[in-house]
């Protein structure tokens, strides 16, 4: 599948499907998931630390990697975001022990499944990110949001987004 | 003394590594092997101290070494080596490594040793099997050492216990040929 | 009527003719048909291996080729260092597919590798195809009185995942085989111990001092002869002697026989056919033990302290 | 409908020099749910605070949206507004406005600001579908159980029992005092073992507020923190332990004689025992599987001696229960087999003994009266071999794991070999001397120089036999060499490892164990005497093999940690846990599997109204649930729940945006 930005006379084409198009200023919205020990404490640590990054993401806190249903993934895609990113503690680090490991083999399959009917693959990430990594997780967003950006919109352009 | 500078990429040890199927990294340096090997007091680097030399990169040190052409492939210490590195393969993948390279030891021994296999391949490559007296001959030539061990002769020879004619295979051509698309083989491998 | 494909090892019609003969002798009693592989060739032994992969891997699979030809599931190796080639050798062409294509590319002529025979030295056969209760019911002449000392040398149970066989560091399959046949097998330490017999020629100092240690170790065993089941192990240990005694000024004389020649002695055959003179040290007197009176197995002498706090204990 | 209310908060500059909060507040006001959207300097200031109680009251509010900092910070503190204003507490949602956005994007207002605005509706659309939900209090059973009769049982239950807080004790064998009633001197500061152990042995069975039950086994444990009920098996003794006086005819007369499992078989008990003279409690019992009226119906003396008549050979296993409120794991450690060190000849060779075997040879109430002997020929030893990391840090033999003591008592060892014979001298093979810890250092060095031993850096390679003596052939990198020492005694320093009943063990029970077999603590460094099961915490070498002081402080941890429990009459606890509406269960029991701490459990309800027949529907049990949430994205059924993080409460605010 295409990975790059496609433009045609200063509009972005979405990589999945050439009718969605959106004008040349256009940013993407993600939707962050993040485990609230590891990964929702690290966030905050990337602020406390001041670390920038893009504003594109929407931060969502749950317990655990493993409370994420893959139908938040598709809810997210279907209706506002241009691309997931799941964040959890790193294997070993779980607050609840296995967590994140049962989360993260159901992530693979719901991305097999998402790639299956025609997402790129790159819509949905994940990453393991600690408390203690708040630059990390600056850089995980930067690149979660660099990729999106890559694969152009999955909504028709809503003014109002930004 | 030897100085160590930034070892950004130890192109030695992973040579070492993908030839042997070891991982050199495991060893922790508890000289089982070298208490175990029957010819490290012959070698000028026991196994133990290969291991650290290849974490150390220190290749030309190794290329140089008689270690791996004294090694028998005994197997002994790599039955013992409690992070079980199969350490004979290690010694002759720095062996095959040297002569890929054409590090040449000057060591006598060493020298010795390479001409004895050298004489025996050659024995094969000639009859298809080996041909003892004429091997041992040949040797003691090569090496400028007639009279070794001739004292031993005449007793075995008496006793029939070196033969004096020698058996060859039928098809001594099969086993040139064998010889010869070997050798492109290992060409083509460099 | 068992029938086994043999691959005899260049030794086997030279240093070690009294090996084969035996062995050959004892298969027959065993009623075991040995057919040898026609044109077989040299495995290459220590040199080709030290020297060059390839050709450390084709000149056994030749052999290989041609024992697939024949019928026979089981190929039996009487020398322990063409064992452990062709063993080693079959394992890696079995682990390494892509290279044993590439590497029958140079024996294409004899046929395509298929690497269905299973390897096994001739100690193992003995020990898990016959098996020492058959072994035992072919015993005419037992061998009681007799002590030896079984030595293995490293290739024949070493490396484990190759051999498949027995302990590679206190090996017992041969002292069993020996007890079967009425000899009492000694402790003894060196069992495994390697003689260096790839040095035989080029490096004699090396083999000196190891096989010097290993016939010491021996002779602290108690034992009249060593058991071998290997010619290089055979040759090392015994026409080194001399020169082992001179140099260190230690008396051996301690004789090294084939385990063939003992169960051929067991079985019944005349001492002629054991070739004995073709040892360096001299056998016959170490066989003269045979019949000597066996004493009562010693009891473990329990320790007097230990036996005094007993009473203590309350 | 809804009320909400929204509060955003400057935080002085924090967030106001970022972010265009009056902006902010109007954007807020047209979502038509939101009553009332204000602003505020310091929203966590005692000021701040009463402008949301009083928004509450005025304006009827059903839920409160506080942008400001990250929850993390001050969710508490807002709570705790709410509550005040008599709202229920979890009616309250934070929008990070501070760490998510204005810290972040310093750079770009306007995209703060967008941001700033999305979290908003997020958090108010949540808000929306918030539930009231109330504080879980579970009873507790001030009773603990400990499991385990060492050093870190008794220290655990002396400690627990102290605070008054009743304890039973289960131990295996029939005394307590496990490992270290085996030792002799110990590091670092050689006290005698008994000395320092056997007061606490007799205060464990003296003690008001223990009950010590011994041969015995725990076979279920059902229920969760604070409410658990232990089955215990007492195994059948043979010996009425009420009227026993512990005079020992019995064992006197007993003529069968059995290896001592105490003195590692190096002499021999009866088959009706006490395992030491210690003992606690110190009354025999017949071992069952040696003893020939048991086996036979032959012989019946120690009967017929017994003037108390406590002899009972009907005696049978009997199964008794306990409530408790806490369980303290504390099964300690087994010894390695060194069988696989074939090289070694160990098993062919007498002379090659294990550090516990020296152990209870140099102790002097041992086997030997404290001289170490050749068992062989029962010649006192001159020159001891001792040999390090045998099985340990060697993952082709045994584990990968140091044993982490044994560097230690093998330096021990080394001083009382010389204290016990002076014309001895000791060898030591070892890879590294591992000695951190308090004194350790030093007890080393006095093993090197004031006893003089013998240190070669080398794995050994080979032991063999030379006349009587053992020849032990190891390198000694430190010159490069390879040596042989001519040895009388060997003494293999073997690994340490958990028992082999732990995993099942810890199966019951309900815990984690680890590849090796150790109990798993919760968090290796910030919870490490907790397992993840709560109430269930782990004191000494069950966790990991650790010395007596370690094992002494874990256990004394474990004591805080059980009277920390059972502070108060009920125990409080995070109302977000997940429940399962059982019309909607299929009983498929995915989420009993995915289950980090087992709170799921299945049980059977009838299949339709007033049916008979029945059906498997799953089950959690509040107390024991940490909410996670695993259960609920794994349930196909969508049959389960997590307070707080509910599938409309996170759909409402993938919406949101
Ligand atoms: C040779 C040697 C020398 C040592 N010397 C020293 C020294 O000098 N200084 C030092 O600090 N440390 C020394 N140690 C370490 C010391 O032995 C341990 O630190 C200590 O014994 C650990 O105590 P524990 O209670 O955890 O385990 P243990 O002593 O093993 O106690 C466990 C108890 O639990 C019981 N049990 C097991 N399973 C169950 C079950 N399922 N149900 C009921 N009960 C069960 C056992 O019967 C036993 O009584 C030495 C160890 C060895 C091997
Ligand atoms: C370089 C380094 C790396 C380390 N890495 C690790 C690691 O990776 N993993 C690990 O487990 N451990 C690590 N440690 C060890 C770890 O730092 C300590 O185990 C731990 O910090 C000890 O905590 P503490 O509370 O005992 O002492 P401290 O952290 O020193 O705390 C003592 C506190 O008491 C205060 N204080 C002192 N005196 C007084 C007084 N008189 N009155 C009032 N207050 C006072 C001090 O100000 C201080 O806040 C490391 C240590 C170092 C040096
Ligand atoms: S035995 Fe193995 S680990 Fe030990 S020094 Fe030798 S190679 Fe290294
Ligand atoms: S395999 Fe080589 S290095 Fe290893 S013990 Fe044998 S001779 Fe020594
Ligand atoms: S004789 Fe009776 S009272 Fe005495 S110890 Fe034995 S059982 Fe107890
Ligand atoms: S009945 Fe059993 S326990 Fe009692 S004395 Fe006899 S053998 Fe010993
Ligand atoms: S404590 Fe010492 S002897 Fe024991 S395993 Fe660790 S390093 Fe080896
Ligand atoms: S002082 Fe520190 S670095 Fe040195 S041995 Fe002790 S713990 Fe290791
Ligand atoms: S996963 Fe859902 S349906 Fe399956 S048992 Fe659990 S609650 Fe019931
Ligand atoms: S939320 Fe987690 S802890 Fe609670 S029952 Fe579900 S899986 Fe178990």
């Amino acid at each position: 599948m295409e990975t790059e930005v496609k433009e045609a006379q200063g509009k972005i084409i979405s990589a999945e499907n050439p009718d969605i198009v959106a004008p040349a200023d256009w940013q993407p919205v993600i939707m962050g998931i993040l485990c609230n020990w590891c990964s929702y404490a690290g966030s905050d640590l990337t602020g406390t630390s001041r670390i920038q990054y893009p504003p594109n993401i929407r931060i969502i806190r749950v317990p655990c990697s493993s409370r994420v249903d893959p139908w938040f993934i598709i809810k997210s895609l279907q209706t506002t975001a241009d691309g997931v990113l799941i964040s959890g503690c790193h294997p070993g680090d779980c607050h609840y022990i296995s967590g994140n490991y049962f989360a993260r083999r159901r992530f693979l399959v719901t991305k097999k499944l998402l790639n299956f009917v025609g997402y790129h693959e790159n819509r949905v990430q994940f990453s393991w990110v600690s408390a203690a990594e708040g630059p990390k997780f600056a850089k995980v967003v930067a690149k979660v949001t660099e990729d999106i950006k890559k694969l152009g919109p999955l909504h028709r352009y809503k003014k109002e987004n930004f | 003394m030897i100085t160590l500078g930034l070892l950004e990429k130890n192109t030695f040890l992973e040579a070492v590594n993908k030839k042997s199927g070891a991982n050199v990294l495991e060893c922790y340096q508890c000289g089982k092997c070298v208490s175990t090997c029957p010819v490290s007091s012959y070698m000028d680097f026991p196994p133990r101290e290969i291991m650290q030399m290849i974490k150390l990169g220190l290749k030309e040190e190794s290329y140089m070494a008689n270690s791996m052409w004294f090694c028998l492939t005994c197997s002994a210490c790599s039955g013992r080596c409690p992070r079980e590195i199969d350490i004979p393969a290690v010694m002759e993948a720095i062996r095959h490594l040297a002569i890929e390279e054409n590090y040449r030891s000057e060591n006598k021994k060493v020298k010795d040793i390479r001409k004895f296999h050298d004489i025996f391949l050659d024995m094969i490559k000639r009859y298809g099997r080996n041909y003892e007296l004429r091997m041992m001959a040949e040797f003691n030539i090569r090496t400028r050492n007639l009279f070794k061990d001739m004292h031993l002769a005449p007793k075995a020879l008496l006793k029939g216990k070196i033969p004096i004619g020698h058996e060859s295979t039928k098809s001594a051509k099969a086993i040139q040929r064998m010889f010869k698309l070997a050798g492109k083989l290992e060409k083509e491998k460099r | 009527m068992n029938k086994l494909t043999y691959f005899p090892g260049c030794s086997a019609h030279g240093t070690s003719e009294e090996f084969d003969h035996t062995l050959k002798l004892v298969m027959k009693t065993l009623d075991v048909q040995m057919e040898e592989i026609p044109d077989w060739n040299c495995c290459g032994a220590t040199s080709a291996h030290v020297m060059t992969e390839n050709l450390a891997l084709a000149l056994p699979m030749r052999n290989l080729v041609l024992a697939e030809k024949l019928e026979n599931k089981t190929m039996g190796i009487a020398c322990a260092s063409c064992y452990s080639r062709m063993k080693g050798t079959k394992k890696h062409l079995d682990e390494n597919p892509e290279q044993a294509k590439r590497i029958n590319s140079t024996v294409i002529d004899e046929g395509e590798y298929q690497g269905t025979v299973e390897i096994k030295s001739m100690l193992q056969y003995c020990f898990e195809e016959i098996g020492l209760e058959t072994i035992k019911s072919k015993v005419t002449k037992s061998l009681s009185g007799l002590k030896v000392a079984c030595y293995y040398g490293c290739l024949l149970t070493r490396p484990k995942d190759v051999t498949q066989f027995d302990s590679p560091e206190y090996p017992m399959s041969m002292d069993l085989l020996m007890e079967a046949l009425g000899a009492k097998a000694m402790e003894f330490d060196f069992k495994t111990e390697c003689c260096g017999a790839s040095f035989s020629i080029s490096n004699t100092e090396v083999v000196e001092s190891l096989t010097g240690k290993i016939l010491e170790v021996a002779k602290e065993s108690g034992a009249h002869l060593i058991v071998v089941a290997c010619p290089l192990c055979q040759s090392n240990l015994d026409m080194r002697q001399p020169d082992i005694e001179k140099h260190s000024g230690k008396k051996l004389d301690i004789p090294v026989m084939y385990f063939t020649q003992l169960m051929a002695l067991a079985f019944g055959y005349p001492e002629k056919e054991l070739r004995l003179p073709k040892h360096i040290v001299p056998v016959e007197a170490a066989l003269k033990h045979i019949g000597d009176p066996v004493p009562e197995p010693e009891k473990v002498k329990k320790t007097k302290k230990a036996v005094e706090a007993e009473s203590e204990v309350e | 409908m809804a009320r909400v209310g929204v509060f955003v908060c400057y935080c002085g500059a924090n967030i106001a020099d970022f972010i265009d909060v009056p902006a902010v507040v109007e954007e807020a006001k047209k979502i038509k749910e939101v009553k009332i959207s204000v602003l505020y300097k310091y929203m966590c200031s005692d000021p701040g605070q009463g402008m949301i109680r009083d928004a509450i009251v005025q304006n009827r509010l059903t839920s409160v949206v506080v942008a400001a900092c990250s929850p993390r910070m001050h969710e508490k503190t807002f709570r705790k507004a709410l509550s005040d204003a008599g709202m229920n507490p979890y009616m309250l949602e934070v929008a990070n406005i501070r760490e998510h956005s204005s810290w972040v994007h310093q750079k770009d207002k306007k995209a703060a600001t967008e941001k700033a605005n999305d979290l908003i509706r997020m958090a108010i659309a949540k808000s929306i579908a918030n539930e009231q939900l109330h504080e879980i209090s579970v009873p507790v059973t001030k009773r603990a159980l400990v499991i385990g009769g060492g050093i870190a049982g008794i220290q655990a239950a002396l400690d627990i029992a102290d605070a008054r807080i009743p304890v039973t004790l289960v131990e295996k064998s029939p005394s307590i005092g496990g490992r270290m009633a085996q030792l002799d001197e110990t590091f670092p500061t050689l006290d005698c073992s008994q000395c320092i152990l056997t007061p606490k042995m007799v205060d464990v069975a003296s003690h008001p507020y223990i009950e010590l039950i011994p041969y015995s086994e725990v076979i279920e444990l059902d229920g969760y923190v604070g409410n658990y009920k232990a089955k215990i098996k007492k195994k059948a003794s043979y010996v009425d332990f009420s009227s026993c006086t512990g005079c020992g005819a019995c064992t006197q007369k007993c003529p069968v004689k059995v290896p001592n499992e105490f003195n590692m078989n190096i002499d021999k008990r009866k088959a009706i025992y006490t395992p030491f003279p210690q003992a606690v409690p110190n009354k025999p019992v017949i071992d069952a599987t040696h003893c020939t009226m048991l086996l036979k119906g032959k012989c019946g003396i120690c009967a017929k001696v017994c003037e108390k008549g406590s002899i009972n050979f009907k005696m049978v296993d009997e199964v008794i229960e306990r409530e408790v409120g806490a369980v303290v794991i504390a099964t300690g450690y087994d010894l390695w087999d060194p069988k696989p060190y074939e090289e070694y000849g160990v098993g062919r060779y007498k002379d090659i003994i294990t550090s516990l075997e020296f152990e209870r040879m140099v102790s002097a109430s041992g086997p030997t009266n404290g001289v170490p002997i050749r068992p062989s020929d029962g010649k006192v030893p001159k020159n001891v071999v001792f040999i390090k990391c045998i099985g340990s840090r060697d993952e082709a033999k045994g584990i990968e794991y140091c044993s982490k003591i044994c560097c230690m008592y093998t330096a021990k060892h080394a001083i009382l070999l010389h204290h016990k014979v002076h014309d001895s001298h000791a060898y030591i093979f070892y890879m590294d001397i591992r000695a951190a810890g308090k004194g350790y250092e030093e007890f080393v060095k006095r093993a090197q120089v004031e006893t003089a031993a013998t240190y070669l850096r080398g794995r050994v390679s080979k032991i063999y036999k030379k006349g009587d003596k053992l020849m032990v052939r190891g390198e000694d990198a430190q010159i490069g060499q390879v040596v042989e020492v001519e040895a009388d005694l060997v003494v293999l320093a073997t690994a340490v490892i958990a028992p082999k009943d732990n995993p099942s063990l810890a199966r019951l029970l309900g815990v984690s164990y680890d590849k090796y077999g150790y109990m798993s603590e919760a968090h290796p460094k910030l919870r490490p005497v907790e397992t993840a099961k709560a109430g269930i915490f782990l004191a000494g070498c069950t966790q990991a093999p650790k010395d007596i002081p370690d094992t002494v402080a874990q256990a004394s941890a474990c004591a805080a940690k059980v009277c920390g429990l059972f502070a108060g009459d009920t125990l409080k606890k995070d109302p977000m846990v997940s429940t399962i509406n059982n019309e909607f269960c299929s009983g498929c029991q995915n989420c009993v599997k995915v289950c980090p701490y087992q709170a799921i459990v299945t049980e059977e309800i009838p299949l339709g109204h007033g049916s008979k027949e029945l059906r498997t529907v799953a089950k959690i049990n509040e107390g024991v649930c940490q909410g996670c949430g695993s259960c609920v994205a794994i349930c196909r059924s969508m049959a389960i729940n997590l307070a707080g993080f509910t599938d409309p409460q996170i759909i409402n605010e993938i919406v949101a945006i």
